[in-house]
Parts: C-alpha cells; structure tokens; sequence
C-alpha cells in the first residue's frame, strides 16, 4: 500500500492504556492460588489433589459447554472459570466425593455465571453459590472432614473421595480411626470450639497452629499464613482491592473482641476467629472478588465490615459452626443496594447530597 | 434463647424463617415490585405497615372466636379483617399524610392480596403468641419482607445491566435470583438457638 | 361484558384446555406460587394442595357464576372473598378429617388457599361474567393446570430430594438424596428450571419457524 | 490524600487520577525551533470554540502575513490572521483532524518572501481599561492553547456576580510527550510574565499563581527567579499526576476548592489560563500582533527528529511530517496529547490554534496499547479509583451500554465529565468508556435540542 | 383504576339490597361452614386421640397395645388434675400408660427446644422404677432433612439407643435433676446421663437433650410428689 494514502482509522482517546487485562489480571489470581493448592496436596494428599482436578474441569467444562450451546466464543480464556473451580475445591473438606465436587462445579458456573450472562455479571461469587448449594444438598457429605497429614496420604485416596455418582459415600469412622496418630482429629477447630466436649468446655487450638496450617478443615483453608502471603501478592500488584479483606478482618476482629471482652469464658479469642475456619480464605480471595463487591471507596468498607460482623454472628450463634460462605453470599446479596447508597460525592457537588436510591 | 423470647421472635421472623425465601409468602409482590429500589422500599414500608395492623386486628378477633367458640370461623373473619384493615389504612394514611399517601397509594390494595399478611396472622395464632409476642411477630415479618425486597430490588437492578442471555430473560432469573437469596438465608438457620 | 350475558359464547374444548396449558395459573400467569412452592416438596403434598385448590376453585366459581346477577358491583370483591374462605375452611376440616399426617404436611397453606391470586383471579374475571357451566369447565381446566404444575415441581423436588416417589423408593438405600431440592431453595430452583426449559423449548421452536419461513422465501 | 496534605507529607494535588509514563526525556531538553513554511496553508474558520469566523477576503487576494482574513462572529468568537503572506487561493470545506469538512480559507505563499510580520499597531495594555485589554485581546485572536481553543478574551471577560481574586497560570502540561509549555516557561518567561499582568489587569485578580508539576525542576526554578518582587505572582508546586492540568483539578491542588458542578473557576475566584497562551499574548499585544503561529510538540517513536516547532498556523501535517521525517501513515498519527487527542483523518489537515502536539506512535506500540478484546466490566472499580471528578465509570458505562443515557446524566452526573480518559486508561477490560461518555453527551444534547 | 370503574359503574345500587346480599352469602357460607365443621369434629378428634395414643404407647416399652390404657393428666404446681375424655377441658401435659391390672407402666410427657430450622417436639417415655427415660418420638421437627428431620432421627438406632434408658435421677432434695440431659459430642458419650450427638446433627441433637433436661427438670419433681396416685389406675 502507497504509504501516502492515509488509511483513515479513528481511535478515540486515550491513545495510552496501563491496566492489567482481564485475563492477566485473573491469571495473577490463578498463580496466587496455586501454593494454596499445593499445600492443600501436601496436606491431605491425593484427594484434596483430585478434588481440585475435579472441580476446575467441572467448572471450565460447564463453561465451555455453555458458550457453545449459545453459540458464542467459548470464554474459558479469561481463567474466571479456572478460579471457580480452584476456590471451590479450597472450600470443601478433602475427602469430599468428587461427583459431588463436579456437582458444585456446575452449579456454581451454570446457575451462578452463565444464567447472568457471564463473566462480570455473576451478581454472587460462583464459588460460593456451588459450595452453598452442595452444603445444602449434601448436609453430611460436606461436614465430614478427615485429619491432615494422614499417612500414606500420598498412595490411597480418602475412601469417601471415590464415591460412585449418586450414592451416599462410605463413613469414613473407622478409616479416620485407623489413620488417626499424634491427636489429629477429623475435626475442625471451629467445631471443636463450637460443640466440644461437654457444653461449657471450648476447646480452642493453638494459634500458631492455625497460623501455618497444622490442623482439619476444608483443604485450602488452613493456612492462614500462606493465604496470607498470596493475597499480599495480588494485593501489591493491584489486582485486588486490599480494603476489602482488611475491613473483612477488621469487622471480625472488632466483633469477636467485643464478644471476648464480654465473656471471656463463653467466647473464642479474636485471635482465634481470625486465623480459623475460612475467614482468612474467604476475606483474601471470595470477598474481594470484583465482581460481586461494590465499586464505590465507601462502600467497600461497609460491604466488608458488614461480612466480618456476619460472620461472628453465624459462628458464635447461628446453627453452623462456620458462617464465612454465608457471610459473603449475604454481602453479594447486598453490594447493590450498598453501592447505590454509596455513590461517591462528585466533584464540585454539595458535600451532605446523599443519592437517593 | 427461648423460642417466645421477644429477640428470638423477631430474628424468627425477620431472617431465620423469613416469610417471603422460607415461606414463600408474599411472592407476587416480591417478584412484581422488586424492579426498583424507591418502588421497593415503599411497598415494604406499606406491608410491614398493614402488617403491624392487621396483625394485632387478627389477635383481637381471635380472642373473640375463643372466646366464643367458634374458632370455625377464624379464617373467613381474619380475611374480612383485613381486607377492611387495609382499606381503613388507606382511608387513615389519606387523611392524615397525603405524602405518604402518594407514596404508599398505589401499593396498597396490591397488599389485600398480599399472602404474607394473612399466613402472618395464621402463623401467629398457631404459636399462640399473646400481644407483645405478635407485634414483635409482625414488626419482624414485615422489616424480614421489606429486607428481602429490597436485597432483590438491588440485585435486579445491577442485572437490568448485564447481558443476560435471552431464554433465562424474565421470571427464570427472579426465581433463581431468589433461590440463590434463600440458599444465603439458610445460613441464618440456627441464630440464637442454644 | 353486557352483552356477554345476552349472547352466551359456546363452551369448547378451549374454553377447559386454556387452562392447563396456554394459560396455566403457574407456569404462564405466575399465580399461586405460594402454595406451588411451598407444600411441593413431596408428590403427595402436590397433589393434596392441587386437589384442594381444584375444589376451592371449581366450586367457589360455581357459587359465584350462579350468584352473578344478585352480587352488587360495589361489594362484589367481599362477596367472592367470603365465598371462597367458606370454601376453604370447609376444605381445611375435609383433609384434617380425611388425613392428619397430609394436613400436618400442609400445616397454615391450605388456609392460605384464600390468598391464592388464581382463584379471586377467576372469580373476578371469569365466573362473574359467564355462565355457570361454562364457569365450571373453565376452572376445571384452571385447577387441573395448577395441579399439574404443582405436580412437576413436586415430582422433581421428591425424587431429587429424597429419592422416592410418593413414599415409594425409587433407587433404593444407596442414593444420596439432594436434601436441598426439599428445602425452599430448591422450590426456587426447580420452578427456575421448569421455566427455562419452557422458554428454550418456546425459543427453539420460534427459531425453526423463522428458519422454515426464511427457506420457504429462498426457494419460493 | 486529605490526611498526606494534612501531614504536609504529600505535594499539592486532587484525588484520584492516573501517573502514565511521561515519554518527555526526548523533547524537553530541546529549545524550540522554527519550522519551514509549507507552500500551502490551510486556516480552518473554525479554530476555537464558539462560532466560526467570518471571512473577510475574496479568492484571488493577496494578504500579508498578520492581515487579519476572518472577523469574530459575536462575541463568543474570534478573528482569523493570515499565517504568512500569499494569495487566497479557495474558500471552502477542508478536511480537519476529526474528520468532518469544514469551511476553510486556503492559502498560497509567495515563494521568496521574508514572511515578516508587517501587519500590526502597537498599544500600551498598561493604560488601557480592563474591558479595552479584553478588546485587544480579541483581536488577537487568541484562544486557550492548551487544547481547548476556548476564546482567551471570553474567558477573560468575569460574569458581573463573580468576582475573580486570583490568576491562576496553567504550566502543569500533564499528557505525557508534550513539552511545549515547559520550553515555553523556559524560553519565553519574560513574555509570561507580561501576560499575567495582562490577564490580571483584565480580570481585576490582585495576585496570580503559576502551577508547576514537580516534573519540570529547571521551570520552577526559573521562574521563581524571575517572579516580581512584591510577591503578586508565586510558583505553586504539584505533585506530577494526570489529569492535573485539567482547571477544576488545578484549583483544588492549588487553593483546596472545588468548582461547583456546572460552574466556571470564576464562581470560587480564580480565573485559569494556560502558559502558553499567556506568553503568546505577553508577546502579541503590545505589538497588536494577531495568532499566527505556535509552539507544538512534535515527539513519539516513529518520528525521526523530534521536538519542540514553532509552526506557522495552518501548515498542513504532511508538511510537517515531511520535514521531520516521517514514513508510516495516518494510523499512528495523534494531534494532541496521547490522553485526550484525537486520531487524525488524514494528513492534509492543518495545525491550528489548539494543536499543542503531534505524536507519532509505532502501530506495534499501538497495538499493544489498545487491548485486542473488549471483557464485560468485571466492576474491578480501577476507574472509580482513578476518575478525578470522583464519577463513577463502571456504573456510567454499563448504563451506557444499554443505552440509558439519561440516567448517566440524571443520577450519574454524566455531564460532570470531562474526557480526560483516566478511565479509559485504567479499565483492564478494554472498555472505550470515554467515547461511550462522549456519545451519551452528544445524543442527549440532541435529544434536549430536538425537544426544545 | 378505582376511579375508571366508578365513573362507569351504574349509580349506587341502595345500600339495603347491597346489605341484603351480603346477608344472604354470609347465611350460605355460614351454614356451609357450621354443617362441615360439625360433621368432621368427631371424626378429627379421635384421629387425633388415636395418633396421640399411639406415640404414647409407643414411648413406653412393653405396652400391649389391645389392653393397655392411657388416661391424660394436667399436673402443675397447682396440683394434678385427671383429664377424663368427655369432662376434660384443661391441657393435657402428662400421659400415664396403665397395663389391664391397672398399674402404671410409664409415663409420657413431651418436651419442645429450638432446634436449628423450628422447635423440636418430642414425646418421651419416663419410667419412675428405675428414673429414666425409656423411649423417645420425634412430634415434629423441621431440620434438614436427611440430618435432623423426624425419619433420620427416628431411623438412627444408634441416636435412639440413647433413649432406652437414659437417666434422669433426681438429686437428693428432689427438686431437680442429680444431673443434667446433656448432649456430648459423637463417640464420647461417658455417663449415662448423656446423649451421644449424631455427628453432623450436632445441633438437633441438642435441641432434643435440652427439650428433655428442660421438661424433666420441671416435670420429674412435680410427678415424685404426686407419683402415689398415678402409680394405679383407679
């Protein structure tokens, strides 16, 4: 082509883009949640191994599915699905059926993202819907929990993990009997502190267990350090938004101290709610999801504070010994209305105008 | 804490077992009133409203029917009640807040057919609540239906926005929209039971 | 409407047919969903408070019909209330006679049969205005359609949420039944479900039209 | 940012906004240089804002360089000098950066003539009353060259219930490649300084601010060396952050208030004008000179001697682009600054008054600049974080999308925003939010047009 | 809408005719109502009296169901009143089973606590011999089911075992409990004053072993005071 005849092609301002892209940004999630994957296999061995499989297949599958039944470019590119299934899998206990796993997975995709019209849409983090609705459909299956560090956790799977499809998965009592050494128990810390022995007796774990991930639980969730550390990573990098997590904390910690000062006695230490259960999990990774939380610098803080209270409230009251997931879905369920009550005071308008919904 | 505590009532009621995503009572409105906040938010003012009333007209009547023995009337009277209850509201609030008549207006007769203020009125003679037990009963049904509506209200909203795919377009979405708020709510199950 | 009572437009086939499928009260009109939702979690519900409701319906529409020309305009809304909570009540004390485990199940939602949109729905716009056989038909066919919708999502929730049909178990002990589909959410999900089904169904079956049309253009 | 202003730990600066990369390494150092006169030049009537000049010659003219070629249509206009002397050659539509045709005087040079201005009538603005400086000023044909090309003796003139006690002089050049007011500061301070006193003079300010960022040390230096003993004018110092130079943003960093929606910088005293026009103006009025030429920042990778010009108005940027060796074609061309220019039609169009820069990007760059795939909003709220006028982008677009352009405007304040692209630049889905914002303003002022 | 009608509307029909219909649907609806109610009244009561009898029965080991009698009790701090079918008008709140010589086999009392969905309701079985609680139904439970709903309850053999013979000794000054119902985590059940949880049930267990402790707490001192005349049936 004559280099003189100018090919007409208006771009629009600005000529200059810096942001990370949705795919490196969601990447970047990816990697950070991969040493959360890792020490979740370590942890628990092949189960929790298989179970992340399970989970992320399910997840880009249903995805991939979807977009080609719609007729649409499949948009499994964006890793948004490869985070689902990760989160999903960090979320439920290690020895969780894995037909049940891909259950969630199709949940969470179908009824959470594609429903909504995809990636951007998704009004509630679709991780946590699947693990809702698994909790929901398989009470018993999702509150059976199996000791870390196990042995022989590298060579056999945790019996329940290969459940046939549809049917009830095996108890896995005497297996945990049989593994059990050194005191490690199938049960979480929560639940030991929530029902353990006797009604008056709470027993509480070490916190610098809890802190490097030395006890039961759901697989991803037990390490509130390294949780800790690959959140920092996103956060440094500008791919998530740090006041979330910190006013998640904040709310739990202010609540649970409240609480604590109270009643020494009867309630579990700040401490102690911040480093156990999925707080840490569900603080770093599920609430900052951009998606689901507000957009607007107030309401952010609100939203987060709002999902801290909760989910002391649940877990010192409610019926469950653990309320993050709930929590979260709560806060999902209401970022709308607090971004609408948040809108940011604009520029040159009156300071006290508040937006009327 | 007690189930006829007062607080545990009024959890009961306003989120444990909420009327509209535990019992679903009060879908018609919910779903046909939840496009807009403002609409929203008065019609859940105007319910909890006629709830209040309505509810302690039902307790009234039903000491009566006991009274006398004719319990075998109670529903065919509390519907009378309050189909009058909710049309003495409207003549009341009309006279004495125009403003709020003109807010509230228009929600009002959509409120008789409303299914949460008689299955309130139901629910509360079945757990023999006295007095103060039904106002709490009613005050916390009413704020639990304004709480859902509005939670849906805003999640609509932000959805007008999105491109959401032609055949999930409509009620599909308002359904699955509340059975993922219900699934939420579930986490509620249990508060203040030990 | 005046001139619907001078000349009575012939009772056809459509006249019980619109009801269970064109115009079912559920699936169509999203009416009743309270008592749809509510009390389907087992088949046997569904059918009871499909049954019921069939009753409520057939008859207060009856009672209305034949009593269209007496009812003032004024207080007609009260009059069709009162009938119908008459009705109910009478309903009420048949399951609680007929049945205690069925009205245990159904608990306050057979009183609320009196909320039911479709039945004031009827009375109003259908029964008032038409004669009483033509009435009955036509809320035969309105309560036959609630029933089976009931049915499709009872069905479902049952056989998902505990594995069993009517009591009876379908897959035997090993089956892990989806206890969520018997929870109120699974109310929502499965009459989410239902929907979408019936407008992908309605989508495809537009889309081949509009293919047989663009095809019937091409060669023609 | 409030508590770091408090701590007196942070520079002078707004909330929010963006730091892209400043690319001014290659051009800031470089004193400004004259360019060749093209053979050809091309005066668009319309090159400010308001209603175009009216033209007052025939085909077939000869004028001088400096005659004046178009009048002011009313006040809110201004009139049009001759960039060099020559014979009109056509009045008619012309290509112009944005790409509709506009009515335009074209020009054709005498070869061989000393171009030396010959057309003027000296004045004294010190003994002139405030609104004969604002005449004067007029017939200079001088509008903001800053970009906006809105008339300087409209902005200059104070609506009667304001009452303006500051001048404040914009030399913040925050797009990034351009250095044209920072050599300007440099190389023209004293002309500078006799604009202030002009604009002081017409606005009645008693005291005048010039706002530097932190980025350009020599012209702060500078000039506060050489600002006037008794302390009228100060160097105000801030942070180097885009969009600072945008007024409402200047102001807030420089005396804390905010502009109230929908107002002018007049409402809260101040009166904002851009370095360059005001050392244009120093130079002009006392000659009564007309606008005939400016400073533009030629710079980017594809370009091979980059720079500071002074260019002759209306030299078609074929010419230009000649001169400095130029290759590639229009798709890599920006008139203006990479964050709020625009893309060019074709290269016949001129530099007018409002052209502060020509950047040549390499299509490589380009590419990887602009994402390749547009993401649905992911509300990951970079943009409610970056945008200065504290908006909120994400909600803005989304309603954009669906077309809901009057509730941008209504509940949004859609018309609070003024294009500076920070959103545009942050959003990591790719969405042209500003040209979405650009469109909503346009269709609703039709609509608003159309209904009254 | 209400204003589009009425300007259509013919003219107010008098007020006497409106009243007249009103009237008269009352009078159907009222008589309807008064035949249905009195037709079914028996035929309820005695469902009820005979799915009553046969929780009761069935909470109490050995009943030979053909012989056996059960008479209703209201026993209070007032006193204990026997509740005849025909005569009885207050509210039953103990049920003694009685074998055909007429000597008490057991007793039934319910007890409710808040469970996690709704209020638990059972019936147990209490055997003043040996001062324990002999059996238990599930009344009504709204739990997740699968977890903590009457049929998984009831189907749990290893949950019900708890029930054969828990004890529920008075202490000393009998006025309460020697010790409390209390609910231990799954597999650490010690004494047998305990309840074993269902593991994953945690909190519907303890709903159940506090709606007992609560109601046997209140209940098994009023019945040592009065044991002597329930002890025949007379």
């Amino acid at each position: 082509m004559n280099n003189r005849t100018p090919i007409i092609e208006l771009r629009g301002a600005p000529h200059l883009r810096k942001a990370p892209s949705v795919d490196q940004i969601m990447r970047n999630v990816v990697y950070a949640l991969l040493p959360i994957c890792g020490f979740a296999v370590y942890q628990f061995g092949l189960s929790a191994l298989a179970l992340i499989l399970a989970t992320t297949l399910a997840c880009i599958c249903t995805e991939h599915l979807f977009c080609r039944l719609s007729d649409k470019p499949t948009t499994i590119g964006d890793f948004s699905a490869v985070i689902t299934g990760l989160l999903l899998a960090l979320t439920l206990p290690p020895g969780f059926p894995l037909w049940m796993a891909v259950v969630a997975g199709f949940v969470a995709i179908a009824l959470t993202k594609v429903m909504f019209g995809g990636i951007g849409f998704n009004v509630f983090n679709p991780a946590l819907v699947g693990r809702a609705f698994v909790q929901a459909a398989f009470p018993v299956a999702i509150t059976t929990w199996t000791p870390a560090f196990a042995p022989g956790r590298f060579t056999e799977f945790i019996p329940s993990t290969l459940t046939l499809p549809f049917v009830v998965p095996k108890s896995v009592a005497g297996w945990v009997e049989r593994i059990a050494v050194d005191g490690y128990t199938g049960a979480t810390p929560l639940a030991l502190q929530k029902f353990g022995d006797g009604n008056l007796e709470h027993v509480t774990t070490q916190n610098a267990d809890l802190f490097f991930g030395m006890t039961a639980g759901s697989a991803g969730e037990t390490s509130a350090l390294l949780i800790l550390v690959c959140g920092a990573y996103l956060a440094v990098r500008r791919m998530m938004d740090w006041h979330i997590p910190a006013a998640m904390l904040l709310g739990a910690f202010v609540t649970s101290g409240g609480f604590y000062l109270v009643d020494a006695g009867a309630y579990p230490t700040p401490l102690f709610t911040l480093l156990s259960g999925g707080l840490m999990l569900g603080a770093l990774f599920m609430a900052s999801d951009m998606v689901a939380s507000p957009t607007t610098p107030r309401g952010v803080w609100i939203y987060g504070i709002l999902i801290g209270f909760l989910t002391v409230i649940i877990r010192l009251f409610g019926g469950l010994p653990e309320g993050v997931m709930y929590a979260i879905l709560f806060g999902n369920a209401a970022s709308p209305l607090i971004g609408a009550f948040t809108q940011p005071r604009v520029y040159g308008t009156g300071r006290k105008k508040a937006t009327k919904p | 804490m007690q189930p006829d505590d007062l607080t545990f009532i009024f959890l009961n009621a306003f989120i444990i077992n909420n009327f509209v995503l535990a019992f679903f009572l009060g879908l018609c409105p919910f779903l046909g009133v939840s496009a807009k906040l403002d609409t929203a938010w008065n019609m859940g003012l105007a319910t909890m409203f006629v709830m209040l009333v309505s509810s302690l007209c039902a307790y009234g009547v039903n000491m009566l029917l006991v009274e006398f023995n004719l319990e075998f009337l109670r529903l065919i009277c509390y519907i009378a009640v309050i189909a009058s209850a909710v049309q003495l509201v409207e003549i009341t609030i009309k006279k004495v807040s125009p403003e709020l008549f003109r807010a509230l207006g228009i929600f009002l007769p959509l409120i008789t057919t409303n299914c949460a203020i008689l299955g309130l009125a139901l629910f509360q003679t079945f757990k023999e609540y006295d007095f103060l037990q039904c106002l709490v009963y009613s005050a916390g049904a009413g704020a639990g239906f304004t709480l859902a509506l509005m939670l849906m209200a805003g999640l609509r909203v932000k959805l007008d926005l999105a491109d959401v795919p032609s055949i999930s377009r409509g009620s599909a979405i308002s359904f699955m929209l509340a059975g993922i708020l219900s699934l939420t709510f579930m986490g509620f199950a249990g508060l203040g039971g030990h | 409407m005046a001139d619907l009572h001078h000349k009575p437009t012939p009772i056809t086939m459509d006249t019980f047919l619109r009801g269970i499928w064109k115009e079912n009260p559920v699936f169509v009109m999203l009416l009743g969903l309270c008592p749809a939702l509510a009390v389907t979690n087992t088949t046997m519900n569904a059918i009871g408070m499909g049954l019921a409701t069939l009753f409520v319906l057939v008859c207060s529409s009856a009672l209305v019909s034949l009593l269209r020309s007496v009812i003032p305009k004024q207080v007609r809304i009260a009059s069709y209330i009162v009938i119908i909570a008459t009705f109910v009540t009478i309903v009420d004390y048949a399951i609680h006679a007929i049945s205690l485990e069925l009205y245990n199940a159904l608990g306050a939602f057979i009183q609320l049969i009196v909320a039911n949109c479709v039945i004031l729905g009827r009375a109003e716009s259908y029964a008032s205005k038409n004669r009483v056989t033509k009435s009955v038909v036509n809320a035969f066919g309105i309560g036959i359609g609630f029933t089976f919708a009931l049915l499709c999502l009872g069905t479902v929730r049952e056989v998902l949420g505990s594995g069993t049909i009517l009591g009876y178990s379908l897959f035997g002990e090993s089956f892990q039944p989806w206890v969520v589909m018997v929870l109120p959410p699974g109310g929502f999900f499965v009459i989410g479900a239902w929907l979408l089904l019936f407008s992908w169904l309605k989508e495809r079956k537009q889309r081949k039209i509009l293919k047989q049309e663009e095809t019937a253009r091409a060669t023609g | 940012m409030g508590l770091k202003q408090l701590l007196g730990l942070g520079k002078a600066t707004f909330s929010h906004g963006i730091h892209p990369p400043e690319y001014k390494a290659v051009t800031g150092s470089k004193a400004i240089r004259r360019l060749y006169f093209a053979p050809e030049m091309i005066l668009p009537l319309s090159q400010h804002f308001g209603a175009p000049s009216i033209p007052i010659v025939h085909e077939g003219q000869e004028v001088v360089r400096g005659e004046v070629v178009a009048r002011a249509d009313g006040f809110m206009s201004v009139p049009l000098h001759a960039p060099a002397t020559g014979i009109i050659k056509s009045i008619g539509l012309t290509r112009t950066a944005r790409g509709p045709r506009v009515p335009a005087i074209v020009l054709k040079l005498h070869a061989g003539v000393s171009q030396e201005v010959l057309y003027d009538s000296p004045q004294d603005t010190s003994e002139m009353s405030p609104a004969a400086v604002i005449d004067a000023v007029k017939e200079t044909g001088m509008v903001g060259l800053g970009g906006a090309s809105f008339p300087t003796h409209v902005k200059m003139t104070v609506p009667e219930d304001h009452k303006v006690h500051t001048v404040m002089v914009n030399g913040c050049e925050c797009e990034p490649y351009l250095t044209t007011d920072h050599r300007v500061m440099l190389e023209y301070s004293m002309d500078l300084f006799a604009g202030i006193q002009v604009a002081m003079k017409a606005t009645g300010a008693e005291k005048a601010i010039i706002g530097i960022e932190d980025n350009k040390p020599d012209a702060i230096k500078a000039l506060r060396n050489a600002c006037p003993a008794d302390g009228s004018v100060t160097v105000g110092v801030m942070e180097t952050k885009y969009p600072q130079g945008a007024e409402k943003m200047m102001i807030k960093a420089l005396i804390g208030k905010e502009v109230p929606s929908g107002g002018y910088p007049s409402s809260v005293g101040v009166s904002v004008f851009n370095v360059a026009t005001l050392a244009q103006l120093g130079a002009l009025l006392p000659q009564g000179h007309g606008l005939i030429e400016r400073v533009v920042t030629i710079s980017g990778p594809g370009i091979e001697k980059p720079g500071n010009y002074l260019v002759a108005l209306g030299t078609p940027l074929r010419f230009v682009l000649d001169q400095l060796g130029f290759q590639g074609d229009a798709r890599q061309l920006i008139v203006g600054g990479p964050m709020m220019g625009s893309s060019v039609a074709s290269l016949d169009v001129p530099v007018t008054k409002g052209v502060s820069g020509i950047l040549i990007l390499t299509e490589e760059g380009i590419s990887k600049q602009i994402p390749k795939k547009t993401w649905p909003c992911i509300r990951c709220a970079y943009c409610v974080q970056a945008c200065p006028i504290h908006l909120n982008p994400s909600e803005l677009g989304m309603l954009a999308a669906k077309r809901q352009y009057e509730t941008m405007e209504e509940k949004y304040h859609l018309n609070d925003c003024f294009e500076c692209g920070c959103c545009t630049y942050v959003c990591p889905s790719g969405i042209p939010l500003v040209q979405y914002f650009r469109i909503a303003k346009a269709i609703n002022r039709e609509n608003r047009e159309r209904a009254a | 809408m209400s204003g589009d009608v009425q300007s259509q509307s013919p003219p107010m029909p008098s007020s006497l005719s409106m009243i007249r219909t009103l009237g008269l649907i009352a009078m159907i609806s009222g008589l309807l109502v008064v035949l249905v109610a009195r037709y079914t009244e028996p035929i309820i009561k005695e469902k009820e009296r005979l799915a009553l009898e046969q929780a009761v029965f069935q909470v109490i080991p050995g009943v030979v169901q053909a012989t056996a009698t059960r008479v209703s009790f209201a026993l209070s701090e007032d006193g204990l009143v026997r509740l005849d079918e025909e005569t009885g008008t207050g509210e039953a709140n103990l049920f003694a089973v009685y074998d055909d010589s007429g000597m008490l086999m057991g007793i039934a009392l319910q007890a409710a606590a808040q469970g996690y969905q709704d209020v638990v309701r059972t019936l147990y079985g209490y055997d003043p011999k040996c001062e324990c609680i002999v059996g238990l139904v599930i009344m009504k439970s709204t739990d997740t089911p699968g977890m903590g709903d009457k049929n998984t309850l009831e189907g749990n053999r290893q949950f019900m075992a708890n029930f054969d013979a828990l004890s529920v000794q008075l202490a000393e000054d009998q006025s309460r409990l020697a010790h409390a119902v209390e609910t231990v985590k799954h597999g650490t059940k010690t004494g047998i004053w305990q309840v074993d949880a269902i593991s994953g049930a945690t909190i519907t267990s303890r709903a159940i072993s506090r709606g007992l402790n609560e109601s046997a707490q209140k209940m098994l001192p009023l019945i040592a005071r009065h044991l002597h005349v329930l002890k025949v049936n007379n």
